[in-house]
C-alpha cells in the first residue's frame, strides 16, 4: 500500500501507462507547466507525446479522435469541464460515434480527463457536472472516481480501454490522501464499490457524495440506522446488479449527487430501481442532488448547492421514519459549514 | 503529363460519375437508397487529382459530398453501393450509410455530416503519423461553406503550429446548399486564408485533373519531408441540386454560370487531352465499359446482400465489452396494493 | 378553426410574430431557400431580420445572444438538432446561464428551433433528440409540440418569453396536419394536455410518441382497458401536477420518449413519480424509449428504435395483466411497420 | 493629444490599478475574495483607450481578465468590488464574480470565463444596433489565445459578412498562461490575421493610450458610418501571474523580457507626458488621491455589505415566471407494505 492524494493518483497513473504504451499522448493546455499533474512528462516522453496546445478545444479534440483512430491513445484534459462544451460536437457526433458509423472498421480509445471546479467559487461558467448529459449519448463510458485507488485504477484502465471513456474529478477531492494498493492497481470499468455496508437504507452517492454520504452513515450509525453506501465509481456501464442488490436488502434508496437534479444521474438510478427494483421499495426514491439553478460565485450561496452529510442524513432518516420526502428539497436556509476538502482549493489551477 | 496516371485518373472519375448515376437512379425508382444522398458530379477531378497524389498509406477524410473520396481513394464499390442501400455487407455494415462512407482499409478514414468537422480529424492523422514515426500524411476535403466554421481555423492552425504533413483541399463549389460563397466570406478566396497560419495557398483549377494532382502533389511532398502543410483550393462545380433527396433546387442558379462550368467537364476535358495524347477511341471505350461492368456489379452485389438482422442494432457501438457485476434475476412482480379494475388483457398485448 | 400542417404552423407563428413585433429576426442557414418555412421571409422583412447565415453555429449563436441582451428576439434555427452540438458552448454556457450570471441585468430572449430527423435515414450525426441533455442545465426552457395547433401556439409564446426556449420538432410530425383555433393563438409554457382520458394506465408521452400512445391506446381500448395519455408538450417547465393527478388516477405508469434511455426524459419522470407520487403505484414504472444505442443509417435497423404503438401497448397490457416488464425493453424481432408520417419525409429538407 | 482626455485616461488607469491592487490584498490577506481573479496590471492603457474611443451607449464586451473593461467603460467601482465578495449589493448580486463583472447602465454587456466566446455576441450587439437603427459600435476585447479559438473565426467572419460596426481589440500580452503565443501561432501577428476577413488589421502600442485611443476612434467611426469591423491588435504585458488565485507563477518568462515592459510602464508613460505638457505634480497627485479614496469608498462598501440571504441562490435565473398547473397536495405516505426494521429516528434528523 502507498498514500497518495487523488491529484498524485491521477499523475502516476498516467504517468506509468505512458511507459507502459508509446502510443499514449497527453494533449492538454499548459499541460508542462508545473501546476499540473503532467508537469514534466515533457522531459520523459519528448515534445510530440506532450505537445503545446493552443486554446482550440474543438480542434484538439477533432484531433485527437482522428489520432486515435490512427493507432493512438490520446489523454484529453480539458481541465475544466465546462471546457468541453466547446468540444461537444466532436465528443458527442464523432468521438461517440464514429466507430458505430463506420460500423466497427475503427475504435476511438480516448480518455476525455474533466475536472469539475464546483464548490470553488468560479460560479457558473466553471463549476458544471457535465455527465449526465453525456450518459444520455450512447457510445461513451462515463467514470466519476472517489478516492484516490479508484482514480488510479480507474485512469489506467480507462487508458487501456479501447472506447472513449469521460473521465469525471470532483477538485475538491483532488487534495484528498488515501491508501492505494502497491503494483499494477487496475479498478475495472462497470463495477460499483460497497464503500459501506449497512441495513436500512441505500445511499447510492456519486463522487464528493461519496464522503459526505460515509460521515452520513456514521452519524446515523450511531442513531441505530444503517446506511449502505454504494459508490456506482462509473456511470456508463452502470453496475445496475449492485444498487438493485442493495434496494431489496434495505427497501429503501435516496440518491446523492453534485450534479443537476433534472435528468441527472440519480434520475437515472432512481428511474432503474422504480422499473426493476419495484417490488424491494417499501418508501418513495428520495434525490439528494444540486437544485436546477445554476451554480451562483457567492460562496454563500454555492455552498447551499450541494448533497451535504446532513441533507443526505436527514433524507434517510425521513424516510425510516415513514415521513414524506420534500416534494423539491430546497436548500437549508442556515448554510452547512462544508469544511470538508476545502482546504484542496490550495491546489487547484486557475482558469 | 503522365498516361498511365491519367488513365489510372479517368478511370476513378468513371467509377465515380458511373457510382453516382447508378445511385440516383436507385433513389429515382424507389430501389432501396433512404436518406440524404449528395453527388459530387462536375467535382471528379479534384477529388481523383488528389487521392492520386497520394500514397495508399496515406489517410484521408472526407465530408458530406461523399462517395468521391473513397472510390477516389481505390475503395471497392461494392460494399459502398451496399452501405448506400443499408445492407449488412455495407462498408459500414448499414450504420453509417451515404454520408459516412469510410474505408480504412484504403486509409480512407470516414465521411463526416458536420461541416468542418472533419479538418481537425485528419490533422489528427497526420501528428499521429509523426508520433508513430511514420512519414504518412493526412489529406482532408472539405466544400466552400465549411471555411467558415471553427474547425477549419482551429484544424489549419493546429497543423501549422505543429507543422504536420497535412493537405487541406477546399472543393470550392461556389455554393453551399443555396447560398453563395460571396456572400458569406469577405475575403476573395479561401485559399487567401492560409496566411493567416503562414501556409501556403494555393488556388487550382478543379476541372482540370493533372492541375489538381501537381498541386497536391507538392503539398504531399512537402509535408511528408516535415514541410507543414498546405492549404489548396480547387474551384469546381457540381450540377446537380444541394442533394438528390429532399427537393433542393438549386436552378436559381444563372444558366450562363452553369452553361460555363458544364463546357469544362473535367472528364469530358481528361477524355479529350488522353485522345490528343494518342489514346485510341476505342481503349477509351473499353476502359470505359470495365467501368460500367464495375458499378453495375457493385449495384447487383448491393441488391442481392440481406438487409441486417434485428440484433446487428446493438452490434459495433463497443469496442471492449462492458464489464459488471453478474446481474441478479429479476425480481418478483408484488401483487398490486389495491384491486385491478381492468378486464385481463390476453398475452401477447393489443393491437 | 383553421387546417395545418406542423410545418406551416411553423412557418405561421414566426411569420404572425414577426409583423407583431419588429424586434424578432431568424438566423437560420438557407433560411431564404424555398425549402424552408422561412421561405419570403425576407422580402416582406428586408435582408436584416432575416440575414445571409454563414455555416457558422457557433458564432451565430453567440451573435444572437448579444442580440437578445440589446433588444432583439431571435428565433434560431439549426434545421437539424444535431448541430446544435457545435453551438453547445453558446447555448450552455451562455444563453442559459448570462441572465444569472448578471444578476438579471439582462434576459436572452432567444427561440433555438431544432428539427430532430431522426426515423428518417440520415445516421448519428443527423437524428439525436438532445432534449435530455438540455434538461439538465438550468436557465432553459425546453418545447416540444406534437400537433399543429400546440406547434403555433408554443412558438408564438416562446418567442415572446423573455428566458430562451428550446423548441424541438420531431421532422416526421413536419407533415401531419390538424386543426388550429383562430385568431392569436397562445399555449402556454409550461401546461401539460390531457390527449387522451382513461382509467386503468397514464402513458406520459414525448413528441411523435403522442400519436403513437394514442394508437395503443384505441387499440387497448378495445380490449377494455383504459390508457390516459398525457402530452407534457414542455418539458422544462415540467407540469409535474398534470403527471401525478393522473398517476394518482391509475396508479400504472408508462413512459413514451423517442430520446436514448439513459438520463432521458423518462427518467425523470420516472424520478419524479417515484418519489412524489410512490404512494399512487400499483406497478413498476415502465420506459418505453429508445435503446442506448445510436440510431443507424438502415431503415431495417432503425425502425426498431423508437416508441411504436405495439411497444407503448404491449408494456401498458402487460402492467395491467401484472407481469413484470422486460429488463431492458428490447425492440421487437419483427421490424414494425411504422408507417405513420413516413410519407412526411418529402417535406424534407436534405443536410 | 487632448489634454482633458488624457486626464480622463489616467483617472480610469489608475481607477483599474488601484482597484486590482485593493482586490490583490484582499485576496492576500483572505478578507472575502473567493475564486479566480485576473488582474490586468501593465494593461491598462490598451483598455481604456480603447473605452475612451467609445460614446456611452456603444457597447463593449470583455473577458476573464475582467476589472479594467467595465471600470474604464465608466462602472461605478462600489458595486464592482462587493461583486467580487459575492455580496448581494455585487453588481451582479455576487452571481457572477470577477469573471463575470457587467454593468449594462455603462454598455459593458459582461466578461466571460469561456476564452473567445465573448467575441461573437459582440457581433451580434452590433447587428441589433443595425437592425434598431441606432448607430451604437459595439467593441469585443480579447487575450492573443483567443485568437486560435473558433469563436474568434466565426466572429470575425460574420462582422466581415455582414460589415456591421463591430471593433475587436486583442490585447496581446504574449502569453495565454503559460504559454507563449509564439508556440501556438505560426503567423507572425494577430492582426494580419484580419485579411482572412478583407478587414483592416492594425498594430499599435498598447503601454500608450493616446496611440490605442487614435487606432480605436479610427476603428469606431470607421464601424459607426457603415464601413465595417477592424481588428486591433494591442501589444501590451501583464506584470501578474495569470491569476492571484491557484499558484500560477509566470516566473519562467525572461527576466529581461519583464524589465522590458517593466520600463513602458502604461501609467508611468501617460503621468510623464501629461508632465510634460504642463500638468503639475500637484494636480496629479490630487487626482491620484481622488481614486485612490474612491477605491478606498468601494473596498467599505463592499466589506459593508451583507452576504445574500440563502433564497437569493433562486433569483435571477428566470425572466418569466413559470406557469404550470397548480400543484396539487402530496400524497399522503403508505404505511410500509412490511416491518419497518430499524429504531425510530428523532426529527430533526442525525449529525
Ligand atoms: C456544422 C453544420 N452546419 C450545417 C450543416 C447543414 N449542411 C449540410 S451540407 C451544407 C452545405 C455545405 O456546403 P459546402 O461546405 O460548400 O459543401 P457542398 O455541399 O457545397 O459540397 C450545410 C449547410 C451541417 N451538416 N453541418
Ligand atoms: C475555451 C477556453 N479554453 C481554456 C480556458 C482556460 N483558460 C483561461 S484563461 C486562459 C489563457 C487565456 O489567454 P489569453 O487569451 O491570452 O488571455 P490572458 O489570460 O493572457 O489575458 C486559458 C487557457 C478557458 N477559460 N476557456
Ligand atoms: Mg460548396
Ligand atoms: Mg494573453
Amino acid at each position: 500500500m502507498r498514500t497518495m492524494s487523488y491529484r498524485e493518483a491521477l499523475r502516476v497513473a498516467m504517468l506509468e501507462e505512458m511507459r507502459r504504451d508509446p502510443s499514449v499522448v497527453v494533449f492538454c493546455e499548459d499541460g508542462r507547466f508545473w501546476t499540473m499533474p503532467t508537469n514534466g512528462f515533457v522531459d520523459e516522453f519528448g515534445p510530440d507525446r506532450v505537445p503545446v496546445m493552443p486554446i482550440s478545444e474543438e480542434g484538439f479534440t477533432g484531433a485527437a479522435i482522428g489520432a486515435a483512430m490512427t493507432g493512438l491513445r490520446p489523454i484529453v484534459d480539458y481541465t475544466i469541464a465546462n471546457l468541453m462544451y466547446v468540444a461537444w460536437d466532436q465528443i458527442v457526433n464523432h468521438a461517440a460515434k464514429n466507430r458505430y458509423l463506420f460500423g466497427g472498421q475503427a475504435s476511438v480509445p480516448i480518455v476525455f480527463r474533466a475536472a469539475m471546479k464546483y464548490a470553488n467559487a468560479t460560479a457558473a461558467q466553471h463549476s458544471d457536472r457535465p455527465y449526465p448529459q453525456l450518459m444520455n449519448v450512447p457510445g461513451l463510458k462515463i467514470v466519476v472516481p472517489s478516492t484516490p485507488a479508484d482514480a488510479l485504477g480507474l485512469l489506467k484502465s480507462a487508458i487501456r480501454d479501447d472506447d472513449p471513456v469521460v473521465f469525471f474529478e470532483p477538485l475538491r477531492l483532488w487534495g484528498v490522501k488515501g491508501e492505494v494498493p502497491d503494483g499494477d492497481h487496475l479498478v475495472p470499468i462497470g463495477r460499483a464499490a460497497v464503500a459501506r455496508e449497512g441495513e436500512d437504507v441505500t445511499v447510492v452517492a456519486i463522487g464528493d457524495a461519496v464522503p459526505a454520504a460515509l460521515r452520513a452513515a456514521a452519524g446515523l450509525a450511531e442513531r441505530g440506522v444503517g446506511l449502505e453506501v454504494i459508490d456506482p465509481r462509473t456511470l456508463v456501464p452502470l453496475d445496475k446488479a449492485a444498487i438493485l442488490a442493495s434496494v431489496a436488502k434495505t427497501g429503501r434508496l435516496v440518491i446523492a449527487d453534485p450534479a443537476h437534479r433534472t435528468c441527472g444521474a440519480a434520475a437515472e438510478i432512481a428511474a432503474i430501481v422504480a422499473e426493476e427494483g419495484f417490488a424491494f421499495l417499501r418508501a418513495p426514491i428520495v434525490r439528494v442532488v444540486a437544485p436546477d439553478v445554476h451554480p451562483p460565485f457567492s460562496p454563500a450561496l454555492e455552498r447551499l448547492m450541494y448533497p451535504t452529510p446532513e441533507r443526505i442524513a436527514a433524507a434517510a432518516a425521513a424516510l425510516v421514519r415513514g415521513a414524506a420526502p420534500a416534494a423539491d428539497p430546497a436548500p437549508p436556509a442556515t448554510a452547512a459549514t462544508d469544511t470538508a476538502a476545502r482546504d484542496t482549493t490550495k491546489e487547484l489551477v486557475g482558469g | 503529363m503522365n498516361r498511365e496516371r491519367d488513365l489510372e485518373a479517368l478511370r476513378r472519375m468513371l467509377r465515380i460519375r458511373r457510382f453516382e448515376e447508378a445511385a440516383m437512379d436507385i433513389v429515382r425508382k424507389g430501389q432501396g437508397i433512404a436518406g440524404s444522398v449528395h453527388v459530387c458530379i462536375g467535382q471528379e477531378a479534384a477529388v481523383v487529382g488528389s487521392c492520386l497524389a497520394l500514397r495508399a498509406d496515406d489517410y484521408m477524410v472526407g465530408y458530406h459530398r461523399s462517395h468521391g473520396h473513397p472510390i477516389a481513394k481505390g475503395a471497392a464499390l461494392g460494399p459502398l453501393m451496399a452501405e448506400l442501400m443499408g445492407r449488412r455487407t455495407g462498408v459500414c455494415h448499414g450504420k453509417g450509410g451515404s454520408m459516412h462512407l469510410a474505408d480504412f482499409s484504403v486509409g480512407s478514414l470516414g465521411e463526416t455530416a458536420i461541416v468542418g468537422a472533419g479538418i481537425p480529424q485528419a490533422v489528427g492523422a497526420a501528428y499521429s503519423a509523426r508520433v508513430r514515426g511514420t512519414d504518412q500524411v493526412a489529406l482532408a476535403f472539405f466544400g466552400d461553406g465549411a471555411a467558415n466554421i471553427g474547425s477549419f481555423h482551429e484544424g489549419l492552425n493546429l497543423a501549422a503550429a505543429w507543422g504536420l504533413g497535412a493537405v487541406f483541399v477546399c472543393e470550392n463549389n461556389l455554393y453551399a446548399m443555396s447560398t453563395a460563397l460571396a456572400d458569406t466570406m469577405a475575403s476573395e478566396s479561401v485559399a487567401a486564408r492560409a496566411a493567416a497560419y503562414r501556409m501556403p495557398g494555393v488556388i487550382v483549377d478543379g476541372q482540370d485533373v493533372d492541375a489538381v494532382y501537381d498541386v497536391v502533389s507538392a503539398a504531399v511532398e512537402r509535408g511528408r519531408a516535415g514541410g507543414g502543410p498546405t492549404l489548396v483550393e480547387a474551384r469546381t462545380y457540381r450540377y446537380r441540386d444541394h442533394a438528390e433527396y429532399g427537393n433542393m433546387d438549386l436552378s436559381h442558379r444563372p444558366a450562363e454560370e452553369v452553361e460555363h462550368w458544364r463546357s469544362r467537364d473535367p472528364v469530358e476535358l481528361l477524355h479529350a487531352r488522353l485522345l490528343a495524347d494518342g489514346i485510341s477511341e476505342t481503349e477509351l471505350a473499353a476502359l470505359a465499359e470495365t467501368v460500367a461492368e464495375e458499378v453495375r456489379a457493385a449495384v447487383r452485389f448491393a441488391k442481392q446482400s440481406p438487409q441486417p438482422a434485428p440484433e446487428e442494432l446493438f452490434e459495433d457501438l463497443w469496442a471492449t465489452p462492458i464489464e459488471t457485476t453478474p446481474a441478479m434475476p429479476a425480481p418478483p412482480m408484488p401483487s398490486p396494493p389495491g384491486p385491478v379494475p381492468v378486464a385481463a388483457v390476453p398475452a401477447g398485448g393489443a393491437r
